[in-house]
Order: structure tokens, then sequence, then C-alpha cells
């Protein structure tokens, strides 16, 4: 294998991962969407890497997934930002784990 | 004429989604109406093409597979569709008293709701890998919207929480495509069991793992659940019967398809599978057990859901024992009663709701005298959840625990056994509570109840009576699904 | 190597230099005003002097036009840009230097 | 060799701004960290000979994604949310260390999986570029998107259009104030440079979907450049937000979706197959009905607002 | 699949059905139009009962045949066991919805009521009707369902508690039915299972299965039946209205349990092969320990109806006994035992609902001298109590005497030394309370109370007391003479005898 496409390779499923950790272990969903959108970068990376982008032009058919998943990902981050403002004006607070004491207490509304 | 239907499934809700943007009244009517009612009529095309004629592709732009995009159907599409017309098409009936079209909350609902229609029928017509990541997400997009929609503190909450999930969910799913494409050289979903067979084993079951693991959290399969019972609870009426119905089932569908249909043998080993059922088993005790310890009524009906879906999981490792058939048979009739009684469930809950102004368990006392029809609806779909005789839910679990039986998988009858006393326990504590009359001297309680509109109840308690009346129907369906996924003609 | 390759390069040399210049400034100075100060004008001309190394690199007039535009769009960009950046830190009474 | 240092360098850096995304104790720190990571991932797309990636994570990745980030965390500050929380409390090792765990198992398994599953001759990306001209476009990633994956690219609009609606859907009722405003709208700079960068905008859009039958580009790229452009007019008070979606702006949203779909379906009448566009003035017909939806959509997005008018 | 003149047993179960349905719709206001539609279903449905009767003796066979399932059919037909415990039903329920409709006079959720009467009914007529096991589970846990809201009727925590006690056993004992009969699926294949000697065949070989299939079964029943461990419900579901209480210890539920038992023996695994392999000695230690065990618990009962309750749980066991015992007499002296049993304890209970409605009677100490304000429902109850005990030439002597000889017959003498404990104990716990009726005077207390009763009311509750009263009487006066229930069962096992 190429040693670039062993780069990225490794900076694909390194993204991810980093992504993926910082989605579990923060609390604001802000920053767990900016991961991710940072996994999906890891896993796009992985797509050409994959399909021979370090050799030369890449299999178009990852390619057309990428775009593809580039759109999709900026719809449904667009959409979660606008879910964002809306809990925002409802509680006080962006952090899920406010969330899970505030459903606790009204479980039974 | 088939494939014109096939197209029409999936592209009238969409066009019809187009029209309800549009302004004005005549273009939502129209678009509503185009992209629902013509649902069924194509449908019955399809099925007697199915029926005569067996599965079939569509193969989409005339570019044949692996280069281009193909539509499957099969009997068991069919069936989801079905569901889809059905029960989707009721719980629109119900939704559109609470949303009128021309209102602006209307406005807002219809275009989602025909937009899911159009994604669930492309998600289940799909044979592309990374089509179906498309469809997940449209799914995503256009469910969680409906869930906030009620902009409710608890219900954005919980359409916040989802959400996050649900994008973890398709990245993973991704991820695996990503793999899998790298090691087939094709998307196609029945095209890469025989290159998935020459790769090393270890690493297709570890892209097969990322692939469920995605699907296991979109299918909120314990113990990935955490999201559903709070998003499905908080969602107008109509949303959690076609959530807990239909849109987790999505997940489940494609799991179906991945292992019993694209993998090869090799991999789909008894292991694979039976972990995935022993994870349908934690499902099925523990959310039978939270269903009991919830204190109302959307909640207990939503943890239900958790715990049924259990039993789809269950089949899986009866799939190479002679006794399939019979699992397959009982876990698509598992599916299609489930779905019913479901949405039954969660329309009346809804109608409870309404009328009551709450549902706790303890607020619904004498509902027999307040909300008859709504509770018989609840009342026969819980016979079907139950799984007691005379329901679809009965037949369903009849096969189940026979194909148990037949495969010599003790452990699950076991928990087939112990699944149904839990969905007895808790489907009783909500009849019990609604019998109650704590203090017999009380004012007429018909007085402060409002009137729910009768085409709502009429949704529900028509829902109840289809999961009733799928206990007496069932030898032709069962035929037509057939001896299910490997058999000779999964890889046409 | 010909002369235009070594001009080239030495231009884009000195491009990067800018640059570095400039981020330093960016990174080093005290207050808004004179790290827009380093920034701006450092990285204006590093801009300039990478685009032409480039022109000069590529040998073609099609190019060079293009880098062209690109140095004038950046230019423009980085007016307005440092312009109400500046503006915003006046409004908002950072104009005294940090005693 | 060259090559190969940059590939290190850009791939430290991705991992270094990726770290910081997460890592970085302000949350808006993590967002301009993240759209850095972007441009970068742009740049990494440009190495891996994917220029059509390059140009579209450029302008959407970072550019409309950034541009979203940025105005909604805008939008939580004017709310009156104070961006104190934004400084991340230092997460527990109990939640820290299994998520890492999680993430490094993850990592490693990916990576393995990937080496070890053998890429296979006859995929259908060499398939693609065999019968590309069939499409009749040579630009191959165009090729795949609307000609043999058409119906991703058609699905693909529905989840755009989607997130219009579920935003539309969870958005509270509507508030005049809701776009930044015209704060800018007297500097005479940002006017000049208005009126350049807004007709360029659409000569770009407009270049990228021609090229891209043959060269990198198209619907998406050049929506999105255009999109900058209705980013940059409401930004600066040029457009702003009106209380109802204009039965204009309604035709554009569906336009893409619609026409596609309708063209699809106009072929399977005439007994071609579904979705098989017949011929590169279709394809074309097809993008610029989809560069319309998408610019439109995203700029409506951005706005978070039922729809948007010209400043009086 | 035929819905014509063959298809009777269904359309006699939808009799039922469709009179539930018409109640529920009905609501709760229209008392006069649901009174007539009552009686019309009951009476409606013992005519076809009546007819289905005499066309079997015309030698018709009634067959309705409803595919489920691959290879599994809903069939309902009508043997003689069918007609035996159909035309009790039938009677039975018809006299119970006229002493209900007395009963309830003035309570609330009346419609509720008498549609999950129907519905129950229904049920009943579906397990006695049932041509396989597959059909009998089903309309087995349909009775379940429909008798649970006339368990908690009354809608207090008390009322509950029984409910959940009531569901707990019910749904348990029908897990384990299923279980057993999706086992019996497996081993013996697809068809009817209700065939005499169909598990012969397979017999050898697997035999520890159908040992394990059998107790699964036999459990299964033993639960609506009241066997040993399995009867602490029953008690416990004497809050419910007395009307219920007639029906789930005569018409319906308990009975339905000892009917699955006589199947299970008789035409599931044949008696041959149930004593081949141990089990009906089994079964016939289980009822005898349960005979004892509930006429002692009753003993010991202070509330009427609870100690009637535990009678009911010792004397169904009889029925199993005699069944288990085998044998021709000892086989007609457990069949006939389910007509008996039926006749005399809804006597008593109609005697003990009118004591209750009456003067708010209960405890057993009450009852003294209630013969001289309620000479009518005391004299019934005399009678009724006579029965159970067995005094010759009542209806219980006639099971006792068909028991002992036909255990003498089987060479199983210690079920004579059961059948002699039990009847003595019998007249321990029911004699006490004839002394107390006839020659204790009436308390003060008592005395003092009115009379609560109204013209009415009086007549539809005493009615069917009398009525009741005087056929179980007759049932063991006439017991020789055509027509009789012996009759019945002795030309049914002469017929299809083991």
């Amino acid at each position: 294998m190429n040693p670039s496409a062993l780069i990225y390779l490794l900076t694909a499923a390194i993204v991810f991962g980093i992504g993926l950790h910082g989605l579990l272990q923060s609390r604001q969903i802000l920053r767990q969407l900016l991961c991710i959108n940072l996994m999906g970068g890891g896993i796009f990376l992985l797509l050409i890497t994959l399909g021979g982008g370090a050799d030369g032009p890449p299999d178009p058919v990852p390619q057309a997934m990428v775009l593809t998943g580039i759109v999709i990902a900026v719809s449904a981050t667009a959409f979660a930002l606008a879910l964002l403002l809306r809990w925002h004006e409802l509680g006080d607070s962006t952090e899920l784990d406010a969330v899970a004491n505030a459903d606790a207490n009204t479980h039974d509304e | 004429m088939t494939n014109e239907a096939l197209i029409g499934l999936i592209f009238l809700p969409l066009l019809g989604a187009c029209a309800t943007v549009l302004p004005g009244r005549f273009a939502t009517y129209l678009g509503i109406l185009s992209g629902l009612a013509p649902l069924p009529l194509l449908l019955v095309a399809v099925t007697l093409s199915v029926a005569q004629n067996g599965p079939g592709f569509l193969e989409l732009g005339g570019w044949a597979a692996p280069l281009g995009i193909r539509l499957f159907v099969d009997p068991l599409a069919v069936l989801m569709l079905w569901m889809v017309a059905i029960i989707g098409g009721l719980a629109a009936i119900h939704a559109w008293c609470d949303f009128p079209p021309a209102s602006p909350s209307g406005q807002r609902f219809w275009p989602l709701w025909l937009l899911l229609t159009s994604a669930m029928n492309a998600l289940f017509l799909s044979a592309d890998l990374f089509n179906l990541y498309v469809c997940l997400e449209l799914i995503t997009l256009t469910a969680i919207p409906l869930i906030a929609l009620t902009g409710s503190k608890t219900a954005v909450r919980a359409a916040m929480r989802y959400l996050l999930l649900a994008l973890l969910a398709s990245l993973l799913y991704l991820l695996g495509v990503a793999l899998l494409y790298n090691a087939t050289g094709t998307l196609d979903l029945y095209l890469m069991r025989d290159a998935l067979a020459a790769a090393p084993p270890a690493a297709v079951v570890a892209t097969l793992a990322l692939i469920s693991l995605g699907l296991l959290l979109k299918g909120a399969v314990f113990p990935l659940h955490v999201w559903l019972p709070k998003a499905h609870a908080s969602a107008p009426g109509p949303v959690s019967a076609v959530l807990s119905a239909l849109v987790v089932k999505t997940a489940i569908y494609l799991l179906y398809r991945v292992w019993l249909w694209s993998v090869p043998a090799t991999v789909a080993a008894e292991q694979a599978l039976t972990l995935l059922a022993i994870l349908g088993a934690g499902a099925l005790l523990y959310g039978g057990v939270l269903a009991l310890l919830q204190q109302r009524l959307k909640l207990v009906i939503a943890y239900s859901t958790v715990a049924q879906l259990g039993y789809l999981l269950l089949i899986l490792p009866m799939a190479s024992s002679g006794a399939w058939p019979v699992a397959w048979q009982g876990g698509t009739y598992q599916l299609l009663s489930h779905g019913l009684a479901k949405a039954a469930m969660f329309l009346a809950a809804a109608n409870i709701l309404h009328a009551l102004g709450s549902d706790r368990l303890s607020d619904l006392q004498r509902l027999d005298q307040r909300q008859p029809l709504s509770l018989f609806a609840l009342a026969v779909a819980g016979v079907s959840i139950m799984g007691l005789p005379p329901s679809g839910g009965f037949l369903a679990k009849w096969l189940l625990l026979d194909a148990a039986f037949r495969s010599g998988q003790w452990w699950l009858l076991a928990v087939l056994v112990a699944g149904s006393l839990l969905a007895a326990a808790y489907v009783f504590r909500i009849l019990a509570a609604s019998l109650r009359r704590d203090d017999p001297t009380e004012a007429d309680p018909v007085a402060d109840t409002k009137a729910i509109p009768n085409v709502q109840t009429a949704c529900a308690v028509l829902l109840a009576l289809l999961a009733l009346a799928a206990g007496f129907a069932a030898a032709p369906m069962i035929e037509f699904i057939g001896p299910g996924a490997p058999g000779a003609w999964s890889r046409p | 190597m010909s002369l235009s390759e070594v001009m080239a390069s030495l231009l884009l040399l000195s491009g990067c230099l800018f640059y570095v210049a400039g981020t330093v400034g960016l990174l080093r100075f005290p207050d808004v005003f004179s790290r827009l100060h380093a920034l701006t004008k450092a990285d204006n001309l590093g801009l300039f002097l990478i685009c032409t190394g480039l022109a000069l690199h590529s040998g073609s007039l099609r190019i060079a036009g293009l880098l062209l535009i690109v140095w004038i769009l950046g230019l423009l960009a980085a007016t307005v840009s440092c312009h109400l950046i500046a503006r915003r830190a006046v409004r908002s009474g950072q104009m005294e230097p940090p005693a | 060799m060259i090559g190969l240092a940059m590939d290190c360098v850009l791939a430290l850096g991705i991992v270094f701004l990726a770290v910081q995304t997460v890592r970085s104790r302000s949350l808006f720190q993590a967002m301009l960290m993240f759209i850095v990571f972007g441009l970068l991932m742009s740049l990494s797309w440009a190495r891996l000979h994917a220029p059509d990636l390059a140009l579209a994570e450029a302008a959407i990745g970072a550019g409309i994604t950034g541009a979203l980030l940025l105005v909604t965390w805008r939008r939580l500050q004017a709310e009156g949310h104070d961006p104190v929380e934004s400084e991340q409390s230092a997460p527990s090792m109990w939640l820290t260390l299994p998520t890492a765990g999680a993430a490094s198992l993850l990592v490693v398994i990916i990576g393995w999986v990937a080496l070890q599953l053998p890429a296979v001759p006859g995929t259908a990306g060499e398939l693609a570029w065999q019968r590309l001209e069939e499409v009749g476009v040579s630009n191959p990633v165009t090729g795949v998107l609307l000609g043999f994956r058409a119906y991703d690219t058609l699905l693909e609009m529905a989840v755009l259009l989607a997130a219009w609606l579920g935003a539309r859907a969870v958005a509270t009722e509507f508030r005049p104030g809701a776009l930044p405003g015209p704060a800018h709208a007297e500097v005479p700079l940002v006017g000049a440079l208005l009126s350049l960068v807004v007709p360029i905008s659409i000569l770009v859009a407009v270049y990228l979907l021609q090229a891209g039958g043959s060269a990198p580009g198209g619907a998406f790229q050049g929506g999105a450049v255009l999109a900058a452009g209705g980013v940059l007019l409401c930004l600066t008070g040029r457009l702003e937000a009106a209380a109802d979606t204009s039965g204009l702006e309604r035709l554009g949203l569906i336009l893409g979706l619609s026409v596609f779909s309708l063209v699809g379906l106009l072929v399977m009448a005439g007994g071609g197959p579904m979705l098989a566009l017949p011929g590169a003035w279709a394809i074309y017909l097809v993008e610029t009905a989809l560069l319309v939806s998408i610019a439109l959509t995203l700029v409506l997005l951005f706005a978070a607002a039922p729809g948007l008018r010209r400043a009086s | 699949m035929s819905f014509g003149w063959q298809a009777l047993p269904l359309y006699i179960i939808l009799v039922s059905v469709v009179t539930g349905i018409l109640v529920f719709m009905l609501g709760e206001q229209r008392q006069h139009t649901r009174t007539v539609l009552n009686l019309a279903g009951a009476i409606l449905k013992l005519a076809l009962i009546l007819i289905m009767l005499l066309a079997i003796q015309a030698g018709t066979t009634f067959e309705f045949r409803l595919p489920l399932l691959p290879g599994l059919d809903l069939l309902l037909h009508a043997d003689r066991l069918t007609m035996l415990f159909a035309t009790l039903s039938a009677l039975l329920w018809l006299v119970t919805t006229v002493y209900a409709i007395g009963y309830l006079e003035q309570s609330p959720n009346r419609a509720r009521f008498f549609g999950f009467f129907s519905l129950c009914v229904a049920a009943t007529m579906g397990v006695a009707s049932a041509g396989n096991l597959f059909t009998f589970f089903i309309f087995y846990e349909l009775l379940t369902l429909a008798t649970w809201p006339l368990v908690v009727h009354r809608g207090t925590p008390e009322a509950f508690a029984a409910g959940r006690i009531y569901l707990a056993y019910t749904l348990a004992g029908g897990i384990l039915l299923l279980v057993g009969l999706i086992w019996l699926h497996a081993l013996a294949g697809a068809g009817d299972f209700i065939l005499d000697g169909s598990l012969a065949p397979i017999a050898s070989g697997n035999e520890n299965a159908l040992r394990a299939i059998f107790v699964l079964l036999m459990l299964g029943f033993g639960v609506k039946a009241a066997l040993l461990p399995l009867h602490s419900w029953l008690p416990r579901a004497m809050v419910a209205p007395a009307p219920v209480s007639a029906l789930l210890h005569a018409v319906a539920v308990v009975k339905a349990g000892a009917f699955g038992l006589v199947r299970l023996i008789q035409d599931v695994f044949g008696f041959q092969l149930a004593a081949s392999l141990g089990l009906t000695d089994l079964l016939a230690w289980v009822a005898g320990v349960t005979i004892i065990y509930g006429s002692v618990l009753a003993l010991k009962q202070s509330d009427l109806k609870r100690r009637l309750a535990y009678s009911t749980v010792s004397q169904v066991s009889y029925i199993a006994l005699g069944v288990a015992t085998g044998g021709v007499l000892a086989t007609i002296g457990g069949l006939v035992h389910l007509v008996h049993q039926g006749l005399t304890k809804i006597t008593l209970f109609f005697c003990a609902g009118n004591y209750a409605e009456a003067y708010g009677i209960h405890k057993v100490e009450d009852l003294d001298g209630l013969g001289e304000c309620m000479p009518v429902t005391s004299v019934c109850f005399t009678i009724a109590a006579l029965g159970m005990i067995g005094v010759p030439p009542m209806a219980g002597f006639i099971t006792k005497w068909h028991l002992g000889a036909g255990a003498m017959a089987a060479g199983a003498p210690w079920v004579i030394l059961i059948l002699v404990a039990s009847t003595l104990l019998n007249a321990a716990y029911f004699l006490p309370l004839l002394q107390r009726i006839w020659f204790r005077p009436l308390t003060e207390e008592i005395a003092r109370r009115d009379d609560r009763l109204g013209r009415i009311r009086q007549v539809a509750l005493i009615a069917p007391t009398v009525f009741v009263a005087v056929t179980a009487l007759a049932a063991g006066l006439l017991a020789g003479i055509p027509g009789s229930p012996l009759f019945w069962v002795t030309r049914m096992v002469g017929a299809e005898g083991p």
C-alpha cells in the first residue's frame, strides 16, 4: 500500500475515534454535533482513501457517496441546530445530563 | 405495471410532499390525497405480481447492479409496504383532526409525514446499501421533527437525544458500508454474498458488527433503547403509532436483510445470530419489567415496544435449523401483528390523553365509562400484545414457540414464556387501572371528559380490530410469506 | 533549474516568510489593532508574492490571470474584514492600548 | 517525497484540529477548530485527487456548516444564554476512560479491517468509468450522481428538504429580529464588497454548474457558492427575515426534488427506465433546478426564518 | 370451511358473542332492552343446543373448520361429551342470567357485566365444542380474559387484588398449557389431536416426553379445575358478585378446567396410554389429596361463600378422580359429577347470594334461624347441601356410589377411603349450617333488619334458586329414568367408553 494511503487511512480511523470519544464523553449538545461531523469526516476520508485516492483519481462511486454524505451531514446539522435553538428557548442548559435529571423529575407529568 | 406501481409507492408521497409545501389549500389537499390514497391500490398490483411471479428487481435508470441502484420486492417487502399503507393511512386519518391541513400546524405536519411515508417505502424496497443509508437519514430527519412538533419540553429533549443517537447510528452503519464496498466492490445487498465469502471472515464479521451496531441503535434494541421510550411517548399520537409500529421496524428489517440475505452462511454463523438473539431476549425481559414500572400510559406502551422488538431478533438463531420456516413465519407475523396492535394502542392512548387531559395510570379510573371505545381498542390490542388468543399476536407467539421447540432452543422457549407473562402483567395493569373506581360516590366522571372526534376513535378501534382479525386470517398471509430468507429465491 | 524557476522559488519562499511574520505577529502582539496590523499587511504581501511565484512557476497566462483574481479577491476580503473587526473593536471600547 | 511530507503535515493538522475540537475548553473555540478542520479536509481531498470533494467540502462542509454554527452561536448569545456554559467542565475519568477505550478499539478495528479486506477488482466504480459516456457527461462523479446513482441524489434532495421542513416545524413563532440585522449596512466598504462578491458568486455558481459535466463542480458545489452569496446578503442586512414563506420561495424549495422526479417519471411514461435522464440537456436541466433548491434551502436554513425579503 | 348447517356449534358460540356485543353497545341506561336481549340470547342458545342434541340423536355430525395456521385449524365439533357440558352450561347460563338480572338491579356497570357474562359463556361453549387442543386452548384463554372483568367487577381494591391472583394463576396455567401443547404438536405433528389413540403409535420411545406433556397439560387444566397446589385463586375470587361465583364454580371456569382434564384422559391420551405411563395414578392421587384438603379447609371457613368455595375445590376433584380411576363405573361417576356438582353448587351459591342480598349475611354464625324468615331459600339450601354430602338418594350419592363401585372394579380401594373421609368432612361442614338455619333461634340483630329484596327481585332471585334446586333434586331422585344426567353419561361411556 502506498504510504500516503496508509497515512490517510490512519488519519481517517483516528479522526473517527476522536469524534466518537468526544461524542460519548461530552455533555454539550453543540460539541456533540461537532463530534458527529468529525466522525463523518473520518468516514469520508476512509471511503476516498480506500477508493484509491492516494494513487490517482479515486473510484467515482465513493466520491459520489461522500458528496451525498456531505450534503446529508449539513442537512442534519442544520436541523439539529434548529432543534438546539428550540431546546434553548425551553430550558436553560445545553447539557444532556441536565435533561436526564429534569426528565427524572418530569417523568410522571 | 408492477414497476410503475413500485415507483408510485415511493414517488407519489414524495411529490405529494412537494405539493403540500406549495402555497394554497388546494395544493395541500391534493398533495395529501394523491400521496396517500393510491398506495393500497398500487400495493394490490404489487402483491398480485409478487404472488404470481415471485420476487423481482427493478433497475432504476436502467443501470444494472452493481453500477446502478435496484429496487427489490419480495413478500417481506410487500408485507412491510402494506403495513406502511394501512397503519400509516389510519394514523394519517387520525392526524387529520389534530393537524388540519389548512392550519399552520397542518402545514408543518403533512409535508414531513408524506416524506416519512415515502422514505419508509423507499427503504423497504431498496436493494442498495448506500441508498438505504440515505433512506435511513431521510426517515430520521422526518420522524424527529414530527416528535418535536408539539414543542413541549419533554418532546424536544427526547427528540434531541434521539437525533444525536440516530446520527451516530447512521455513521456506524455508513462506516460498515464503506468497508463493505471496499471488500466487495458493490453496494448491492444481493450481490455481495460471494465476494464476502472470499474475504477474511473475521474482518467481514467486524464490518457487519459495525453495521449491526448502527441498526441496533436505530432499532432501539436493548441495551441501546435508551432514546426510544421518551421519544415515542412524547410524540403526538399518530406519530407515536407510526414510530413504534413502523420506524423502528425499518432497522430490524435491515438487520434481517443484511444477516439473512447478503451474508454467506460461513459468516452468519450461529454465534453471531445467537448474540443478536440474546440482545432480543434482554430487550424482551428488560422492556417488559420497565413497562411494568411506568406510571404513564404512553410510557408503558413505549417500553412495551422495546420489549416486543425482542421477539423479532429471537428468531435469528434458528436460521440454520430445520425449524426456520416456522420461525420466519412467526417473526414476520409478529412484525405485522405488533405493528397493528401497537399503533392501535398509541392512537387509543392519544385519544385518552386528549379526553382526560392526562395519561397517568392513576387518572384512568372509570375509563370504561369515559372512553369506552378507546378502552376497547386498548384492550383488544393489548390481547394481541400479550399473545393471547384470538389475535395475530397469539398466532405469532404460537409459531415462535413451535419453532423454538422444533429447533431445540430451550432457552428461547423460556424467554418467550417470560416475555409474554410480563406483557400480560403490564397490559392488565393498564386495564385494571381503567376499571378502577376509587370513590363510588364521586360525581359523574364523564362530565370532565372532553369529546373525541368519532373519526379518531374509529381509527384506533379499526386498527385494534385488524390486530384481532390477524388472529383469523393468518393462513393465506403465511403462505404468501413463504419459507423465509435463505431459500432458493433469495438470490435470483 | 532555469532562471524563472529560481525566481519562482525565491518568491514563494519570501511569501512564506511574510506569512510566518504575520502569523507570529498575530500570536505575539498584545491587542486587536496591532494584531490586525501585523496580519493584514504581511499576509497581503505574502499572498501577492506566492501568487506571483506560482504564476511564474506555471508559465501559463491563463493561470496567471486566475491567480491575479485570487489575489484581488483575497485583498478585498482581507480589507473589508479587517475594517469590520477593527470597527467592532472600536465600538466595543478596546481603543485604549493595554497599560 | 515532498508530497508525502505534505500528507504527513496535513494528517497531523487534521488530527490536531480534531483533538482540539473535542478538547478545547471553550465551545466557541471548538467550533472554530472544527471550521478549520473542514478547510484542511478540503485540502486533503485535493491531495487525494478528488477536486469535486475539495470544492464541496470547502463550500458546504467548512463554509455553510461553519456559517450555520456561528450564526447559531450568535443567536444563542442574543437570546441571553450566557456563553459561560461554553466552558466545558472537565469530564470525569470514569466517563473519559471507557469512551476513549471504546473509541480506540474502534480505531484499531477500522484500521485492521481496512487492511484485512482486500480491494477487489471489478467494482462499481470501474464499471462507472467504462460506461461513462452512456450518461452523456465526462466528469465521472457527475456521471455517478446524476446517471448511475441518480436515485441517491434525488433522495438526498428530499433529505435537504426534510431538514428545512424539520427546522421550520420545530422553530418557535417568528420574531422579526431573528437575523443579525443591518448592523454593517452603513459601512461603505461592505456595500462595495457585496456589489462585487454577490455577482461573482452567481457567476461562479453558474460556472460550477456547467463545468460539472466535464470538470470538477456540479449543482451541489454551485448551490453552496450561491448560498454563500445569499448568506452574505443576510449578514449585511440586504435581506431580512419575513414572517411567511413566499410562494416563490416555496416553489424554489421543492423545485429540485420535483423537477428531478417529474423528469424521471416522464422518461418512464415514455417507455424508458425510471430516472434515466435522456442526455446531457436533461442533466443540466435537473442540475439547474437542484442548484436553485440547494442554494435557497441553505440560505433559509441559515436565516432560520420562514422566508426572506429585500430589506426595506 | 363451511358455514352451513354443519357449523351449528359456531353459531351457538356466536349467539353469545353477538348478545355480548349488543349489550355493550346498548349502554348502561337501556335496562329493559338489555334484559330482553339477555334472555333472548340465553333461550335461543338453549334451543339451538336442544336442536343439535336431537340432530345428533338422528345421526347428524357437526363440524366447523377454519384454518388458522398451516396445518392448524380452528375446529368445532359436537360429540357426546360436548353436548353434556354444553347443555349443562347453556341451561345454567339461562338460570344465572335471570338470577343476575335480579341480583344486580340498581348496581352500576351492568352493561359491562352482562357483556362479559355473555362472552364468558361463549368461551365456555367454545371449550365444550373444541375439536382439537389448539381450539380448546384458544377458548380456554378467552375464558380467562372474559372472566377477569367479572372478578374485578366491584372495582374495589380487594376485587383487584383477587383479580390479580386470578390472572397470575390462570395466565401461568395458560402458559404451561401452551408449552405442553406446542410440545405435543411438535411431537405428534400436525393434525387434530383430540383423537383417541392417535398418540399410541408415537408413544414408544417418547414415554418421558409424553409424561412431561401430560404433567404440563394437567397443570394447565388444574389451575382452573383448582387442583391442589393451584387452587388458591378460587376462594379469593369470592369477592365478586354472587352470579359471578355461580359462573366460576358451576357454569364456566372450574368446569372448563375439569372438562379439560376429562378430555386429556379420555381423548388426548386415551385411558390405556395414560394408565400405562402411570399418569392416571398421578392424577388420581392429586385429585384425592385435593378432595380431602379442600374439605378440611372448608371446615375452617367462617365466611359462607369461602366455605362453599373450598367445597368446590374438593368436589370438582371428584370428576378428575373418577376419570383417572378408570373403568366404566368410575368414569360414569366422574362425568355425571360434572352435572351434579354444577347443579348442586349453583343452588348453594344462589342461596348464599339470597341470604346476602336479603339480610346482608356473609358469616356462618349469622345463619341462625334463617329458615324462619327465608323458608324457600333455606329449603333449597338444604336440598343442595344434602346433595353435596351425598345422602341417598341425592345426586351426590349417585356420584359417590359409582365412584366407589368403579374404584373397587378398577382395583383402587384407597379411593373408597377418600370417599368416606370426604363424605364425613362434607357432613361436618354442611350439617352445622343446616342445624343453624333450622334449629337455632333467629338472632335479635338479624330480626331487626328488613328484608331488602323487593317483590320483583324476590321473583328474579328465588325462582332460579328453586329451579336449580329442583333440578338438582331430580337429577338424584330420577337418576334411573331416561333423560337423566346419569342416563346420558351411561350411554356415552357405553358408546365411547374406555
